[in-house]
């Protein structure tokens, strides 16, 4: 099947006309998440009033809320994916989907997006990573990378970047992938892959933040940025035969995980059944 | 290794006036904690400098009994806590003993960043797949189908594998035994106190009271002889097929390797800012 | 031991005797009888070993006091339970202890319970049943059916022989 | 010692830069903090200033860790602080009560925005008064301060330090967004001028047994920090003078839960500061704190101009509560109004202290907009 | 699911599973079988002493009623989980104790903001901190006030007695839903594990309440208006295909966030206000024993309350003219009655188990009365005994 | 003595720059009281931006402005919005090619300075961004609160390490345009 990219335009039944235009700085790599995101839903074929999405605060929970025009839930700081395992519990055949950023997800979230793919709960978290807190001003995240420039690193981060899709697949989930916003189509197939997993998915997108970010690292302008994710980009099956040293300071991308797990949402229902059963309480008849 | 008498060690690094300890008989916390005591023995470490941290649970009420500097603080939240200490004085050494509630349910998150940073600090996690003290609901460690007072018809969640969670983290030192493998529990927390940055050593240690009762091992050689069953070690487990190891937890040692740790990391960061200013050339 | 309109009752002992069920199954009974009744626990941090305590408020009025505030009755099934509760107990009150475990210094009455039940039912655990059941022959706080059913309600399912023989066990021993 | 900013002379700075200075002109050396609007700048001045003065600055996971990472180094010895808003505010509360409960000496800055939940993250109010004093579980007491200016903020920081040591208790400088971002002339003291208290130390292993003991008679036990053999244990459960658990004595908490009290109420007059402007002969008070105040004084003037005996009790401490000053000045006055950026917090204690004796008004205003002097105006004028 | 038109399944599963009769329970198990009765299908929850008996309860009967018991990472995750579930439709629930309470101060500022019916039972232990976690206390009752940022009103009762316990759950569970607004139901340690008789009724003859749902598309897209004119707009659930925007922020009557315009903020936030004051009587409810005639006032809740009145009793035995007022919802606190109530009346004594909380508030009313507060911490409920002591000190 | 100073337009102009210039000036180098506040909010995304400085030679109490003595409208949306605010008699200095639709009804009964600011800036340094220094420099000459020399150390330590000549330049043909204006030769 040919790839087809729509243009944005053609995307805009998805979003919510009074909301717009978007709060997003010129080049942020937010507009490409979201383009992203309608596109895999359009081929998909879902229809929004079957979605939930979820975010919690910050720029990147920006990108679908309140843009998106879907029941949305824009939450507090890190808790987007707990709010969302409530609303999955609630509308179990409901694709619930959660897009926010690194810090938001894996900073002050960072355990329940743990937690969360150790459940393996049927949520799809579309998780954009752009090494920093854009909307308060460009401190450091726990993404930052090693010897970056931040407004609270000023002088160079000297804590390494947690390594999100790897924890996260060992954690559990279900699907993990990781692209940069430069890997548009692999981005597509991977959040349709994301939506059509039974269990917790995470798709990880590294994203340019160039006002925040890439100003104080030597890269102004969008371009450098996209620039330096391509030359940076190591596919998962050479970086596996890289020594560690070697892949210091790169973007290992791919498919982490496709695996069958018990999902959370399934078990739960199966255990009502059972304790049904036990007590008899299937039916009138059984009275 | 010249094994002292338990009584020697116990004399030598207890607080008296705190005995005795809260912990139910056949609890495998003692055994943990003289492990510990006997590594830092060994090592001849000076306890003046050591500070012993916690959070809320059982095994957190540690250093309450051990003749060290210690805080106890709030659920969840030691390895911050340990943080503040560590980098205001960095010639302390921190012991952080946890359960697996603390650490790797309310705490986890404070677990994965202080391994990102790593954190001079050594865990002592004691995992009895339970929340003991509030009285046995299940952890997030507790494996499929194990009961608990929140899970009366056998837990549904998946588990945590912690010390796996650890390595993928990054910490330069994880390790995990059951309490009843005590010179290698022993060895391995000798190897954490040496390590810079951050450490873990797990034991999987028997809860009879909360946990055993309720899962058909009422007490702790039942629950010994359970531990024998799912522990394999890493060397057998590496040629074991996936599904043979469903429900089996793999013991030995994970990760052994040597990045700066957080401390250093500072003190390097300081004198990059004073040379980036021009205070220092 | 006549009493008319309201009695407290302590069961003092320390973590894992099953002081707590002794209480609650004693609040079952009376609360089966009608009665009002109204039963708190106290115990230590550690689930066996610290002390534990059960209190139970029985009265034909309403209860107003959350607590025991001087009981008329002390069961005490263990030194440390004694030790920390003594005072509590009215001047004029009944002791009743565990003559194996705990040495009161006042007058008391009791019988071996642990003993009783290890020789009885195999299990030193029923030492709880035992123990109330002594002390209902004693006090006649409520009936020996009623406390039957209570502990068919309360104790693990299919433990309720066992139980049920180790209260008779101590009934008997408190009707000689 | 050297500073990376000027001392001994003015400078036009915003009230989160002055925040920080000061803390480092008080001797703060730790700080751990977590980003968010309007308190992040606080944070980028102390990851800015802390490496060249030997010091800390931190990011954490959140702000759960943030203080309890200060308050691990303030048990290290350490002086330090955080800096957040509502939100983080809130989620500060657990470990907030647990310096209360070890006595750890920290300052929190609350730089309040529009609330409840997220609101209005770049506007100011003063929505967090009643939560700064009420919002940890449990009786107990801590210290909030109030500025109104930035060079207030500045002055309040160092005073804000130097209580928090000689308490040993937690401090909130409480503060807004209005404030924060607001920049003024701060004249920052050369430091040999600038008063800075140190937290009492054991002076032997003896004093050093009793880290929550009462030894000295001043209800301030003195602080045996971590690594100077003294083996201290600290926790937040109920615990004796020695620090050990004692969970079940309701005679030992209420021994330490009532020290903890008594040693800010007991010490009032030298904890809780306030101004007065043309409050001798008023027959109409305005109790005011924080930014507001000084719409409040310009209300006074224009008042006094038209003939109305108007005066003005500024708060500079907002706990603990002077409820017999408020007492005294409701038998002076008719009538007492309490303008406040929120729909009324700090009034309900100003009706406790009035007691009755005067009526009390409150003058409400939310949305992030300061009360403008006209606001306080027509509002009296309506009463008169 | 409970929400409307499913009331026959769940009321026969109701009947099957609890026979109506007196029963004796323990507080907790009390709270947890109200919540069960009111309707309550998910519960979201972190163990905690002493409030684990509720969430072991909910984990045992839930699955029975084909509900859901989640026990999640933290206290944080607990309360956000549950709201969420909220907005699916489910009438929710989590317990927990000082500082797990403490940890929820932010998403509870969140539901408040968002209009999100839920019930947090705060069963209150001796603090601060982690102070003295097996024992009761009442030193939450500003924090369940105060204890989230920014100005916002809030609901709290508090029950008395075991059986009161599950009736003030159920009436938690009603204002929630009635009012699209959090509760709290203030409870303690040491109710929560005391046991006593209740009285189960059937399940048909507990009245509950629902929250009012859109009834067309206009309605739907004011999810934050007032468009029924009683300041409690109704909620359009997630997945009905409403297309609802729900955010913390300052929000437009749409949902959308607007956290610029000062006057968005002044409507929202005062409407929110509004709301709980003009139904101020209906969520109001109080005791009032011997205030007919009476020259000493007590007031006194929760634990404290019940010991008040047997010091009453007592004190009216001896001739000396007592009265009682105990107010079951603490916020909005009854200010108007005790305001009428203090008037002709000597002294009043305010029982509590913390270092005079309550207090405060009754002072707002209290011109000129002498107060004094009966105050008592460290886990030991007050007794009838010291209680009467203070009566006649001031008799 | 209390002035109040409105500066208003579009985020990129500077706008809030130039307010802390002034209070800086006022503050720190004529010993002067000042406070400067400013609009947070999307508008520092390119939308609407506005400060203001107040300047007192006593502690200043209420710190915003109540009604302009001067104010600077560098946008159509700023000026329509804030011109009404200005004080009977006040100095309006307005970018005359941003701000297209006039109301002489309003500009009446003020002192009115119309010029194509971004235009000058840019023939004088070649750089349009120096736009908002140059305003500072004519409201300084027009407001005779702070002098040239103040001014001048404030914008030094302000701007950008290696721009300074450029935005003294921009400062200087400010204060000859002031100069002018006030003698009434513009």
């Amino acid at each position: 099947m040919a790839i087809k990219i729509y243009s944005k335009y053609d995307k805009v039944k998805y979003l919510r006309k009074e909301a717009l235009p978007t709060a997003l700085c010129p080049g942020c790599g937010g507009g490409t998440v979201l383009n992203a995101f309608a596109n895999a839903l359009d081929e998909l074929g879902i229809d929004p009033r079957d979605i939930v999405v979820v975010s919690g605060i910050g720029c990147s929970a920006w990108i679908a809320s309140p843009y998106f025009l879907a029941d949305t839930l824009h939450t507090t700081h890190g808790r987007a994916i707990a709010f969302a395992t409530g609303v999955k519990v609630g509308l179990p055949d409901k694709k619930v989907v959660v897009i926010s950023g690194d810090g938001d997800l894996a900073s002050i979230g960072g355990n329940h997006l743990l937690h969360a793919a150790r459940r393996n709960i049927d949520i799809t978290v579309i998780l954009v990573n752009n090494f920093i807190y854009g909307m308060t001003g460009g401190q450091v995240a726990p993404t930052t990378p090693f010897g970056a420039i931040t407004t609270t690193s000023p002088y160079r981060n000297i804590e390494h970047p947690l390594q999100i899709s790897e924890t996260i697949a060992a954690a559990g989930a279900s699907y993990v992938a990781r692209w940069t916003t430069a890997h548009v189509y692999q981005l597509i197939s991977s959040i349709k892959k994301a939506l059509n997993v039974k269990g917790f998915s995470l798709v990880e997108v590294i994203s340019q933040c160039p006002v925040q970010f890439g100003r104080r690292n030597k890269m102004k302008e969008p371009a450098e940025m996209l620039r330096w994710f391509l030359k940076n980009s190591v596919p998962l099956a050479k970086a596996k035969k890289m020594p560690p040293e070697e892949l210091e300071g790169k973007f290992v991308i791919g498919e982490f995980v496709t695996r069958e797990r018990p999902e959370f949402t399934e078990e739960i229902n199966k255990l009502i059944e059972e304790v049904a059963e036990r007590y008899g309480l299937g039916d009138e008849d059984a009275d | 290794m010249y094994l002292k008498s338990a009584y020697e060690i116990r004399n030598k690094y207890l607080r008296k006036d705190m005995l005795p300890t809260i912990f139910c008989p056949g609890c495998g916390i003692g055994s943990a904690l003289q492990y510990t005591l006997r590594a830092i023995d060994d090592l001849k470490l000076n306890p003046d400098e050591i500070v012993w941290v916690s959070g809320i649970g059982c095994s957190s009420r540690v250093p309450g009994f051990v003749n060290f500097d210690g805080l106890h603080t709030t659920h969840g939240r030691a390895l911050a806590f340990a943080t503040g200490i560590k980098l205001a004085n960095p010639d302390l050494k921190i012991i952080a003993f946890m359960g697996d509630g603390d650490a790797a349910a309310i705490g986890g998150n404070h677990f994965i960043h202080a391994i990102r940073r790593n954190l001079d600090v050594t865990v002592i996690l004691i995992n009895n797949f339970t929340y003991g003290m509030t009285g046995g609901q299940v952890a997030p460690t507790a494996l499929k189908g194990l009961k608990g007072t929140t899970a009366p018809y056998g837990q549904f969640e998946n588990p945590f594998d912690i010390a796996q969670l650890a390595v993928a983290a990054g910490a330069n030192y994880v390790a995990r035994w059951s309490v009843f493998n005590y010179l290698q529990g022993i060895n391995s927390i000798k190897k954490a106190l040496q390590k810079e940055g951050f450490s873990l050593v797990e034991f999987l240690s028997p809860c009879p009271v909360s946990f055993g009762r309720r899962n058909r091992m009422k007490t702790a050689p039942e629950l010994l002889r359970w531990y024998q069953k799912i522990t394999v070690p890493l060397a057998k487990a590496k040629k074991m097929p996936p599904e043979e190891l469903e429900g089996k937890i793999v013991i030995g040692e994970f990760a052994d390797r040597d990045r700066p740790g957080l401390a250093r990391e500072y003190e390097e960061y300081k004198k990059r800012a004073k040379k980036m200013m021009g205070w220092e050339g | 031991m006549g009493w008319v309109m309201k009695m407290q009752i302590r069961f003092a002992g320390i973590g894992g005797q099953g002081v707590i069920l002794a209480g609650v199954i004693l609040g079952e009974a009376a609360a089966i009888e009608g009665l009002n009744v109204l039963q708190t626990q106290d115990y230590g941090s550690a689930s066996r070993g610290g002390h534990s305590i059960a209190d139970v408020i029985i009265s034909k009025e309403p209860i107003y006091d959350f607590m025991v505030t001087k009981a008329d009755v002390l069961v005490a099934l263990a030194q440390l339970g004694y030790d920390s509760t003594k005072e509590e107990l009215k001047e004029d009150g009944l002791l009743i202890v565990d003559t194996d475990l705990v040495k009161p210094d006042r007058e008391h009455i009791g019988a071996p319970f642990t003993r009783l039940a290890e020789e009885s039912t195999g299990l030193a655990l029923t030492v709880n049943m035992v123990a109330l059941g002594y002390l209902i022959a004693k006090t006649g706080v409520v009936r020996k059916e009623s406390a039957e059913e209570a502990i068919k309600r309360r104790v693990p399912k299919g433990t309720e022989e066992i139980n049920i023989k180790a209260f008779r066990v101590g009934y008997k021993e408190g009707l000689r | 010692m050297k500073y990376p900013f000027p001392v001994g002379r003015s400078d036009f700075i915003q009230g989160d830069e002055a925040i920080a200075r000061a803390a480092i002109l008080a001797g703060c050396r730790f700080y751990a903090g977590y980003p968010i609007t309007p308190a992040s700048e606080i944070f980028e001045a102390m990851a800015l200033y802390m490496p060249l003065v030997d010091g800390v600055s931190i990011q954490m996971e959140d702000e759960i860790g943030s203080i309890a990472t200060i308050i691990g180094a303030s048990w290290a010895g350490a002086k330090a602080m955080t800096a957040t808003s509502g939100p983080g505010f809130s989620l500060m509360q657990e470990n907030l009560g647990y310096a209360v409960m070890t006595e750890t000496p920290i300052v929190v800055v609350d730089v309040q925005r529009g609330g409840p939940s997220t609101g209005q993250p770049t506007l100011g109010a003063q929505g967090d008064v009643m939560q700064s004093i009420w919002g940890t579980h449990g009786d107990h007491s801590l210290i909030v301060l109030t500025p109104a200016t930035v060079q207030e903020a500045f002055d309040m920081t160092i005073k804000a330090f130097n209580l928090a040591e000689k308490y040993r208790t937690p401090v909130v400088l409480l503060t807004d967004a209005e404030i924060a971002h607001m920049r003024e002339r701060v004249y920052t003291p050369n430091p040999e001028d600038i008063e800075i208290i140190y937290r009492k130390l054991p002076a032997n292993k003896e004093e050093a047994r009793y880290p929550f003991g009462d030894i000295h008679g001043d209800m301030i036990p003195p602080m045996p920090v971590f690594g100077k053999g003294y083996r201290t244990y600290v926790t937040g459960l109920t615990h004796d003078e020695k620090g050990r658990p004692k969970t079940v004595d309701a005679e030992v908490h209420e021994r330490l839960i009532r020290r903890i009290i008594d040693k800010l109420e007991k010490n009032k007059e030298d904890i809780v500061t306030y101004e007065t402007f043309d409050l001798e002969d008023a027959e109409i008070a305005i109790i005011s704190y924080g930014i507001v105040a000084r719409s409040a004084i310009r209300a006074v003037r224009l008042l006094r101009r038209e003939g109305i005996k108007a005066g003005l009790l500024k708060l500079n401490t907002i706990w603990p509560f002077d409820f017999d000053m408020i007492g005294n000045i409701a038998e002076q006055v008719r009538k007492i109004y309490v303008p406040e950026m929120n729909l009324g917090q700090l009034y309900h204690l100003v009706r406790e202290g009035a007691d009755g004796k005067a009526e009390v008004e409150l003058i409400p205003k939310i949305g992030g907009e300061i009360h403008t002097p006209m606001d306080i105006i027509e509002r009296i004028k309506r009463g008169v | 699911m409970i929400i409307r038109g499913d009331e026959p399944e769940q009321i026969r599963l109701l009947k099957k599973l609890y026979r109506p009769g007196n029963y004796f329970m323990q507080g907790n198990e009390a709270v947890a079988y109200g919540a069960l009765f009111a309707g309550c299908r998910f519960y979201a929850g972190y163990p905690i002493t002493p409030s684990s008996e509720i969430a072991e309860t909910m984990a045992r009967e839930l699955p029975k009623l084909r509900g859901y018991y989640l026990q999640m990472e933290d206290e944080i995750g607990s309360i956000a989980a549950m709201i969420g579930a909220s907005w699916t439709g489910f009438k929710v629930m989590t317990a927990t104790a000082g500082p797990g309470f403490s940890l929820m101060q932010e998403n509870l500022g969140y539901a408040v903001m968002t209009e999100t019916p839920l019930v947090l039972v705060d069963v209150q232990r001796s603090g601060p901190s982690t102070g003295q976690a097996t024992k009761g206390a009442q030193g939450d009752f500003f924090q369940a006030r105060w204890g989230t940022h920014g100005d916002h009103p809030i609901v709290a009762v508090s029950p008395v007695s075991v059986e009161d316990a599950f009736w003030e759950t159920v009436r938690a569970f009603n204002i929630a839903e009635k009012l699209r607004t959090p509760v709290i139901v203030l409870f303690d340690g040491v109710i929560a594990h005391t046991r006593e008789q209740i009285r189960i009724p059937d399940p048909e003859d507990v009245e509950i309440t629902y929250r009012r749902l859109p009834e067309n598309e206009e309605e739907a897209k004011l999810p934050f208006g007032d468009p029924c004119g009683d300041g409690v707009p109704p909620m359009p659930l997630f997945g009905h295909g409403y297309f609802t925007h729900v955010t913390g922020s300052t929000h437009k009557e749409n949902g959308l966030r607007d956290v610029y315009t000062p006057e968005v903020h002044d409507r929202l936030v005062r409407r929110i206000h509004r709301k709980i004051e003009s139904h101020e009587e209906e969520i109001q409810k109080w005791e009032e024993y011997f205030t007919e005639d009476m020259d000493i006032l007590i007031i006194s809740w929760g634990v404290s309350a019940r010991p008040s009145l047997g010091a009453v009793l007592r004190a009216r035995e001896e001739g000396i003219k007592a009265g009682l007022f105990v107010p079951k919802t603490v916020h909005p606190f009854p200010g108007k009655r005790v305001r009428e109530l203090l008037k002709g009346v000597r002294a009043v004594l305010v029982p509590e188990m913390n270092l005079g909380q309550l207090i405060l508030e009754v002072q707002r009313y209290a011109d000129d009365v002498p107060l004094r507060g009966v105050n008592k911490i460290g886990g030991v409920p007050l007794r009838v005994d010291e209680i009467l002591r203070e009566i006649r000190g001031v008799a | 003595m209390r002035r109040e100073m409105l500066f208003s337009g579009f985020g990129g102009q500077g706008v809030i720059l130039a307010s802390v210039i002034v209070g800086r000036a006022a503050a720190v180098y004529e010993g002067l009281y000042a406070v400067q506040t400013q609009a947070y909010g999307p508008e520092s995304r390119g939308g609407a931006s506005k400060a203001e400085v107040v300047i007192s030679d006593e502690p200043i109490d209420y710190p915003k402005a109540l009604s302009p003595d001067c104010a600077v409208f560098f946008s159509q949306e700023a000026y329509d919005k804030y011109l009404g605010l200005v004080k009977e008699g006040g100095i309006a200095i307005v970018e005359k090619d941003l701000v297209p639709h006039r109301r002489p009804e309003l500009e009446e009964k003020l002192r009115v300075y119309a010029l194509p600011l971004t235009e000058i800036a840019e023939e004088t340094t070649g750089l349009s961004l120096t736009m908002n220094i140059l305003t500072v420099g004519l409201l300084t000459k027009l407001s005779e609160i702070l002098t040239e020399e103040s001014i001048e150390k404030a914008v030094l330590d302000a701007v950008p390490r290696g721009t300074e000549q450029l935005n003294l330049k921009a400062l200087r043909k400010g204060f000859e345009l002031g100069e002018k204006a006030r003698k009434g030769e513009l």
